[in-house]
């Protein structure tokens, strides 16, 4: 098994670092998935990981989350230990995996009342203006076994809108969007590029997004 | 290519510490054996209430003893494993709740056989000690199918240590309950006969040896499977490599 | 950025609110391990026998053991969807402790599955011919033993959320845990039909009832981390 | 020390007191216990290392494949 070339994005700022990650490495059973990795996460930035199959791409950003806690190194949440301060880190980011957090049994409303309450305060107005933004006009109080596979994964992204987290980590967002859908998430991700958050995503698209640096994983 | 990077250092330290120890601790477990056997099968003399069944009791006393280190040694191996995550600690573990299951297993069945003569019924739900031996063997089969269901080896080590220790706390409060339970339960009970009621001395160095010989074994055998275990699980490694190639 | 931050208090209402909801959309959960309990304690009379005194004699422990096994059906869906749909990566990541979101969950859950099974119990017990001075004691039995089995069961959910197939593991291992309940739940109605006080044994429920409360929501909280990696 | 046997025959060893079968069976399974957590991980570690040895050998023999044919 090859194991993952460290690759470093060169970016100039390192005063605003938000993440930094030291040294990775990660084994699963008996393959070495990633070793030796370092990269920073800067406010302003959007960091696309690449990899093929198997490379530990959602590993390593369910890794960053602290979903999983088997691997070695350090990762330093504005240069300190994120167990330190786990509330200021957890309040401060935004995971939307493979499986998009959705109840099929709950409308889309209903979703994000309980996803985005267990971070900050929301208002159904939001909420409503949320669903509108990413083309859930019409869908708010349809069950989500109703909804598509796409529409599911909108009502996860408009999460995205509502949340004033400066740290989004997305695994593979793009998968069951449609172009229209891709664009509108290129456009949600730039925003919060723009407003000094920083986006660390999944995808094999290619992204026109001008403030992205690429990580590749083996 | 397979360079296996993560920390060696502790099991192979085992390992090779355990190759020294084995042939001193299986000495030690057959003479032990040898003595606490012969004796109690040929030299000791009848018990004056329970005739020769007391010689059930020295094998019975000894490995329900044993039986009951099973759990706690568990719980201990839970904590490093979650708190300081050592590989070893699960491999001793993993084998420690089979080995436990065996042990509680072989109680119940001696345990039922001087029943059978002392209370003239192979099982007796009013002895508390039978039933709770009973619920830890429960117990331990449900922490080495939780194992066996598990695929992540990672995953299946911290769950089972987790459940080892509520299963440890469990059997602790299970052991009073059924206690409790058994003291309101003692109207008609037949029980007449303690395994505890008194015997004499020589009846009770001998128990003390097999109780000896038996712990001996528990660590031989649970020390041979943990090596094993070693050598499974790092069998990418050099020095597995080289130890393979010098046999 | 800096919006309106929840309280941990608001997170628990809000999950709270979640599973309720949840629970009453998706009715066959809670209805089916309710009538399995009901459908089992109307098998006992027929199995053993239709005479009111041997009736009398297992009441007690019928009702308990078709309550564990009742509990034990309802469990499974605990965190089952949750984990399946990635809600529960969700919760995990929520900045407020965990202790307290998994309480909420396991509360919600006696709310819908253990609630009603003691609500029905004087019935049952009059089906199975318990005397009438005994009904207090049962119904305040389960009222304190039945929150100990979601809370203690909820550890063993939560280690197997992650199996595809389950089968009855979790049965064998929650089973084994709920010995103690079963004796004291049982011991207490007994002694009311011995015209005893059971407030000894109500109080050691008590006791093992607010241990549960304040431990096995830690435990569950670790179990879910272990299977959510 | 030959005083202190409890039998004169061996009848009387078997029979146990009128016990035998309880005491002989207690025995028993406390030998098979032994027996067998001592046999089955000493034949599992000759099983490990065979395995092991195979594996490297096959190992071996591709990475020799592998060399020659980029030569």
């Amino acid at each position: 098994m090859s194991s993952a070339a460290p690759t470093t994005s060169s970016n100039s700022d390192t005063d605003n670092i938000m993440l930094a990650a030291r040294e990775l490495f990660c084994a699963r059973d008996d393959r070495v998935l990633f070793q030796n990795l370092n990269f920073d996460l800067a406010q302003g930035q959007v960091l696309q990981v690449q990899g093929s199959n198997g490379s530990g791409k959602t590993t390593l950003m369910r890794i960053l989350c602290g979903l999983n806690d088997s691997y070695e190194g350090s990762i330093k949440w504005f240069g300190q230990e994120i167990e330190d301060q786990a509330a200021s880190f957890f309040s401060s980011l935004l995971y939307i995996g493979h499986r998009v957090g959705v109840s099929k049994v709950l409308t889309p409303v209903e979703n994000l009342r309980w996803s985005c309450s267990l971070k900050q305060a929301v208002s159904d107005e939001q909420i409503m203006v949320a669903l509108r933004e990413v083309g859930l006009r019409g869908f708010e109080e349809s069950p989500c076994y109703t909804l598509s596979a796409g529409q599911q994964q909108r009502v996860s992204l408009a999460r995205l809108i509502i949340s004033p987290a400066s740290l989004w980590v997305l695994d593979e967002p793009f998968t069951t969007l449609d172009t229209k859908g891709v664009a509108m998430l290129e456009k949600i991700m730039q925003r919060q590029a723009q407003a000094g958050g920083a986006v660390m995503v999944t995808t094999h698209h290619s992204l026109s997004i001008p403030q992205l640096t690429i990580l590749s994983l083996g | 290519m397979w360079v296996w990077f993560s920390k060696l250092g502790s099991p192979k330290w085992f390992y090779e510490l355990s190759g020294k120890w084995l042939p001193w601790l299986i000495a030690a477990m057959v003479i032990f054996m040898t003595i606490g056997l012969v004796w109690g099968l040929v030299f000791l003399p009848p018990d004056y209430q329970q005739g020769f069944t007391s010689r059930i009791l020295i094998v019975h006393v000894a490995v329900a003893g044993t039986s009951l280190a099973f759990f706690p040694l568990m719980l201990v191996a839970g904590i490093i494993t979650l708190v300081w995550r050592m590989k070893l600690a699960d491999m001793v573990a993993k084998h420690a709740a089979i080995l436990g299951a065996w042990f509680s297993f072989i109680t119940l069945a001696t345990g039922s056989l001087w029943g059978s003569v002392m209370w003239g019924t192979w099982w007796e739900w009013t002895d508390s000690r039978l039933v709770s031996m009973l619920f830890q063997l429960f117990l331990l089969l449900g922490v080495i199918s939780l194992r066996s269901a598990l695929e992540d080896s990672e995953t299946a080590a911290k769950a089972c240590a987790l459940l080892s220790i509520v299963g440890c706390i469990n059997v602790v409060i299970i052991k009073y309950s059924v206690e409790w339970w058994n003291t309101l339960h003692q109207v008609a009970s037949p029980v007449s006969l303690d395994p505890s009621s008194p015997n004499g001395p020589q009846f009770w160095i001998a128990t003390l040896i097999m109780i000896v010989a038996v712990y001996l074994f528990l660590s031989v055998s649970l020390i041979l499977s943990t090596r094993n275990e070693i050598l499974e699980r790092e069998r990418r490694s050099q020095w597995v490599q080289d130890l393979v190639l010098k046999n | 950025m800096a919006e309106k931050q929840t309280t941990t208090s608001a997170a628990f209402i809000a999950t709270l609110k979640r599973d309720l909801l949840i629970a009453f959309k998706k009715k066959n959960d809670i209805v089916n391990p309710f009538m399995f309990f009901i459908i089992v304690v109307s098998l006992f009379p027929i199995g053993i026998s239709p005479e009111s005194d041997r009736l009398t004699e297992i009441a007690a422990g019928v009702i308990w053991i078709s309550v564990l096994l009742a509990s034990m059906l309802s469990m499974d869906n605990l965190y089952r969807s949750d984990y399946e749909d990635g809600s529960l990566e969700q919760l995990l990541l929520s900045p407020h402790p965990l202790f307290f979101l998994v309480l909420a969950k396991n509360i919600s859950h006696w709310l819908v599955s253990g609630l009603p099974v003691v609500l029905v119990s004087p019935i049952l017990a009059y089906m199975l011919a318990l005397p009438t001075e005994a009904y207090g004691t049962l119904v305040l039995s389960l009222l304190l033993g039945t929150p100990i089995m979601s809370l203690v069961g909820s550890i063993a959910v939560a280690l197997t959320v992650g199996l595809g197939s389950r089968g009855l593991i979790l049965a064998v291992i929650t089973l084994p845990m709920s010995v103690p309940v079963l004796i004291f739940g049982t011991l207490a109605v007994q002694s009311t039909l011995n015209s005893q006080s059971p407030v000894g044994y109500l109080s050691l429920m008590l006791v093992m009832l607010s241990v549960s409360v304040s431990l096995a929501p830690l435990a569950s909280a670790a179990a879910l981390k272990i299977s959510v990696n | 020390m030959l005083d202190a046997i409890q039998f004169s025959t061996w009848a009387e060893f078997i029979d146990m007191g009128g016990y035998g079968f309880n005491v002989w069976s207690v025995y028993a399974l406390f030998a098979i216990l032994v027996a067998v957590n001592l046999i089955i991980p000493w034949r599992k570690k000759q099983k490990i290392v065979r395995q092991l040895k195979r594996r490297m050998a096959l190992d071996a023999e591709i990475y020799s494949e592998d060399s020659s044919n980029s030569d």
